[in-house]
């Protein structure tokens, strides 16, 4: 599989922003306009994701990785955080918030393994879209608990602010309402918008994971933050919380496209709500060890590796 | 041409720390505000310019006329949150024409 | 058909952008990208507008669909600016900027609702496209007179900018020049260009209603300048102005869907147009009230009950 | 360092109406000017920062460079569209390099 | 060919944007936007082209074609520039940077080219994309050498930085590197991502061609730089460059549509790439000369004249 | 309020010279810096607007905090390119608030 993941289109525009981002070319999209293309992916992937459900119903499944997937994002911050303030020597605020970004999980990582698997034949079910959107926050609560731990509660104004931008940040919201208005919708009341939200879905990832490239280039380009001992937890955090994300989804009895992408969920790192809800919550932790790590490492290597890896893994297993 | 003493306020801020800014702002009593976009820059932190999808390290600058005293009320409140949330605020004079209202 | 309108993505998209709003989710779409789509969604009913012309040629009814419609912009103002006056309390200044906002018509409104017409089997022709671009500007000059009645003409600068902004406003060249661009290049030349503007019309539509569904409720959470009794006119205002409408477009012969269509823009007030000519010409008319109303309650009035309304009261009538 | 003393106009106002305000500037005859866009901002009558599509409350910063003769010419022209038209007009000193074309 | 043109809407859009600017209408379309449709088209031109090539092999009319090419961009701002000098009356340095500009390609006369011929017929075959990209930057060398001949290399900063600009350009990676990706992805991995790159490519041509008609006229209105000598230069230039262009192209024996393609590319004249290395290498020549020329009249002249002429002269000697 | 004197510079440059007037500010050895978009001006060669697809007109606005020794040495490196390249540079007075950094 990872042979055909490198004659994807999807995945050579990816390798085409990295390469252009480290030679400094100055190719760019836009800010406005990658921020519109992420917008209509989230918006597609709940849609579609709210009709299958509309067409097969709720079943069992959508129930176990529900739970299995909020479980994960409460808990894979722990490990993590013991592993970057051992082995990455990191101190406690800065070990909380990177670990919070690793128990959260990553749109694009999902959305770009969507398409590979269907690639190769491991269709994975619609309800996931849901499931990405309830893993996206717990956490952050596991993360700020382990970054404050021990200390008074600071009194500075954000803290209401960041409920709010937990449970309220617009890609939560956009996901889960698109999941209800597919759900609402039905098939039926799909089929007009689908030429834009079916059809062009993969022409403007192609486009989207262009700039991704070129983001993850120049953020581990202009990094200053980023030792050894961190790349290479950049790079084991995913191997681990992959491993366990499969390895319960199969123990749950998920189905195999079901697990496979349970687990590049757990492997994935959110470089988008994590970041924002930290710059608020914990404004003294260095958003250049957490950017680097998150974007600048793990997102190219589930992207490259991680997918197909994973989705043997669960092949194996299932 | 009729003017009155007043002083500029400008803070450089992340984007997401820019409501807690102007809530404080709204605290010392200074009733109006603007905020700039900013496109890149660079400190000892390294340079940034294309975090912007993530937005967590883009700044705005937040930019606001007040009196002397109320300005000097505003950094005393937020003086505690510079360091920890780099912030970079600076105060300059300016003639505000027909101003007595800001 | 107010239920089928429940089960229209289009109408779902608005009602999520309205409830993120009000929410106070950061869920917002850049508003480069929100004017790009406002800028598709002119050329293509412009287009389709003009394609369909060139088939069917010109009718009767499109004269006086056009003459009607001229009329309605024109003398809707005037009533209007009496309620705002007495009922409202408003001073001569924003009573006149508000009726002129009453007196032209939403684009947006009207897009919404040839779709909506189309799901319950009513055609609106495509030269009301044409019809909407003609009624955009003659209420802003009945609008300005009631406002600046009795008074000496101010002579500031803004004077020659106005009569510029009123008849080459971006809105009105792009509309009546794609209608043109559709009338030349007919069925035949439009066929390579109709997979962009017409089939990924309804998909962009939903975007860009999730984006108005935010600034609707984001405008009326934010604003301090609404009375009780402004309220009750932004809903009364649509009923009166709608009604007369459909029953002129009846008794001038007009067919069912036109005349629902004409009912629903006279119905509608705008909220791009007129806003930047009042803000040049009444700069002391305060934004706050015109955009509460027009953009915070009757464009929400008409996207959910005022469209099946008037389509219903056509359908009487005709 | 060979400088000239200068004022730095600086007028927050509508974007519809900037461009009576260029206008106005070169009346003055101020030779130069530049406009830099603003975000949101809030005062007196409320807030904005999300009615941009519609355009009529988005503000632009208008930046001008202007000897102080010229720029005293300017106020005294503009000062009258100050209150109906809701601008902010300050005005403070700056050291323009090479500047004597300015 | 000339009335075929005149009903295709791509130009029909780009005169309406055109009359638009003189009226000094407000129409605008966001710079983003603008740049994101830019970027859309690239990658598109880039794609289609690799996926010919991958198709149907490396045929010794790529081999011919690119070498012409590059010759024709590296040689045609010699004569360019003592037009420029002579009778033009430009001082060295901005001779030097107008025929860099006159000696590269304009990517949206090429693209809007390959849609003209299409519609007679002239199939210009897909490698061409890689010519254009091979194109932009020789002449960039020749510009500035012809400016700073005899003059002391002065020892300012730029220097390095436009290396890279002249390389690393946006547009050539981008352009380069699509070409590349549908090489590598042929024509059946390029299928998913057809309905965005091919089914969507005219439509998006026609709303950019919008700006690019708002852009040219106001950069027309907006001179004050601009000579009667100039100007006529600005006509001439793409006359005497084409009819080389496709002179050369026949001699060496390509094929018609590609002579003629060549022919449009040595014509047009660039105003995106090389302005910027301009702007960066010789700050001192006047921008307002070479935007003018390039884009204000050279490139509405190829639009609407150059690529029907250019098509019939190389029909005529093929 | 404990605050120091600095210098706010402000350079307003074609796009394309940002790059080299930011490594001239290194060069100084001044630590920051902020770089602000500019939608439009006008001067003595005409007004832009909307030649941005282009990018060869365009203007951004430097903005950097620095000590007075530094901003002087950053002006005397960058006052030859001035003309050439159509730089405007000003400096001014500030307060910066906990500054001892800049
Ligand atoms: N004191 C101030 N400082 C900076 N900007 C202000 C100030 N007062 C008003 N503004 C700006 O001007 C706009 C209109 O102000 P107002 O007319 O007071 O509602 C506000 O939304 C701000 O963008
Ligand atoms: N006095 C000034 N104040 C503010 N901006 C200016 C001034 N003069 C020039 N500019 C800016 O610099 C650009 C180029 O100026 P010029 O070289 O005079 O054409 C203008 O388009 C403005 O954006
Ligand atoms: N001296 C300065 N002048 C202007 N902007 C600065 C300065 N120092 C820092 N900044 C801005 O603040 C950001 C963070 O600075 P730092 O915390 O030093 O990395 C930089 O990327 C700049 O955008
Ligand atoms: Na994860
Ligand atoms: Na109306
Ligand atoms: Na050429």
């Amino acid at each position: 599989m990872i042979i055909d993941t490198l004659t994807s289109p999807i995945i050579l525009f990816f390798v085409l922003g990295m390469l252009a981002g480290f030679a400094r070319s100055d190719l760019s999209i836009p800010e406005a306009v990658a921020k519109g293309l992420a917008i209509y992916l989230m918006a597609a992937i709940g849609l579609k994701g709210g009709v299958s459900v509309a067409e097969n119903g709720f079943t069992p499944d959508l129930g176990t990785a529900a739970a299995v997937g909020i479980a994960l994002s409460f808990l894979l911050p722990l490990p993590a955080f013991y592993l970057l303030r051992g082995f990455g020597r990191l101190d406690q605020v800065n070990a909380g918030a990177v670990a919070a970004h690793y128990g959260s999980v990553s749109l694009v990582t999902y959305i770009t393994a969507i398409e590979l698997l269907k690639g190769s034949g491991l269709v994975a079910p619609g309800f996931m879209a849901a499931v990405l959107a309830l893993m996206e926050t717990p956490a952050i609560i596991t993360g700020l608990a382990l970054a404050r731990r021990g200390r008074a509660q600071q009194a500075t104004e954000p803290g209401s602010g960041l409920l709010h931008e937990v449970f309220l940040n617009g890609s939560v919201v956009l996901l889960i309402g698109s999941f209800l208005i597919g759900l609402v919708a039905g098939k039926e009341n799909f089929a007009p918008i689908s030429p834009v939200f079916e059809a062009g879905y993969r022409g403007v990832l192609c486009l989207f994971l262009l700039d991704m490239g070129l983001l993850a280039s120049r953020r581990l380009a202009g990094t200053r933050a980023l030792t050894l001992r961190l790349g290479s937890l950049a790079v084991l955090l995913p191997l681990v919380n992959g491993s366990i994300g499969v390895a319960l989804g199969t123990a749950f009895g998920l189905e195999v496209a079901t697990a496979a992408t349970l687990g590049i969920l757990a492997a994935s790192a959110s470089y988008i709500a994590v970041p924002a809800a930290m710059r608020l919550a914990l404004p003294e932790a260095d958003p250049g060890i957490y950017l680097s790590m998150s974007l600048g490492i793990t997102f190219p290597f589930n992207v490259i590796i991680g997918i197909p890896l994973f989705a043997s893994l669960a092949t194996l297993l299932g | 041409m009729q003017t009155v003493q007043r002083k500029r306020i400008e803070i450089m801020a992340d984007a997401p720390l820019v409501p807690a800014i102007v809530a404080a702002l709204r605290r010392a009593e200074i009733g109006g505000h603007s905020v700039l976009p900013v496109l890149s820059g660079g400190g000892r932190s390294g340079s940034w310019s294309e975090e912007r999808l993530t937005g967590a390290e883009t700044k705005q600058l937040v930019w606001a006329i007040a009196s002397e005293e109320h300005s000097a009320q505003f950094v005393d409140a937020v003086a505690p949150l510079l360091s920890s949330h780099r912030l970079l605020l600076t105060i300059s004079d300016v003639a505000v024409v027909r101003g007595e209202r800001f």
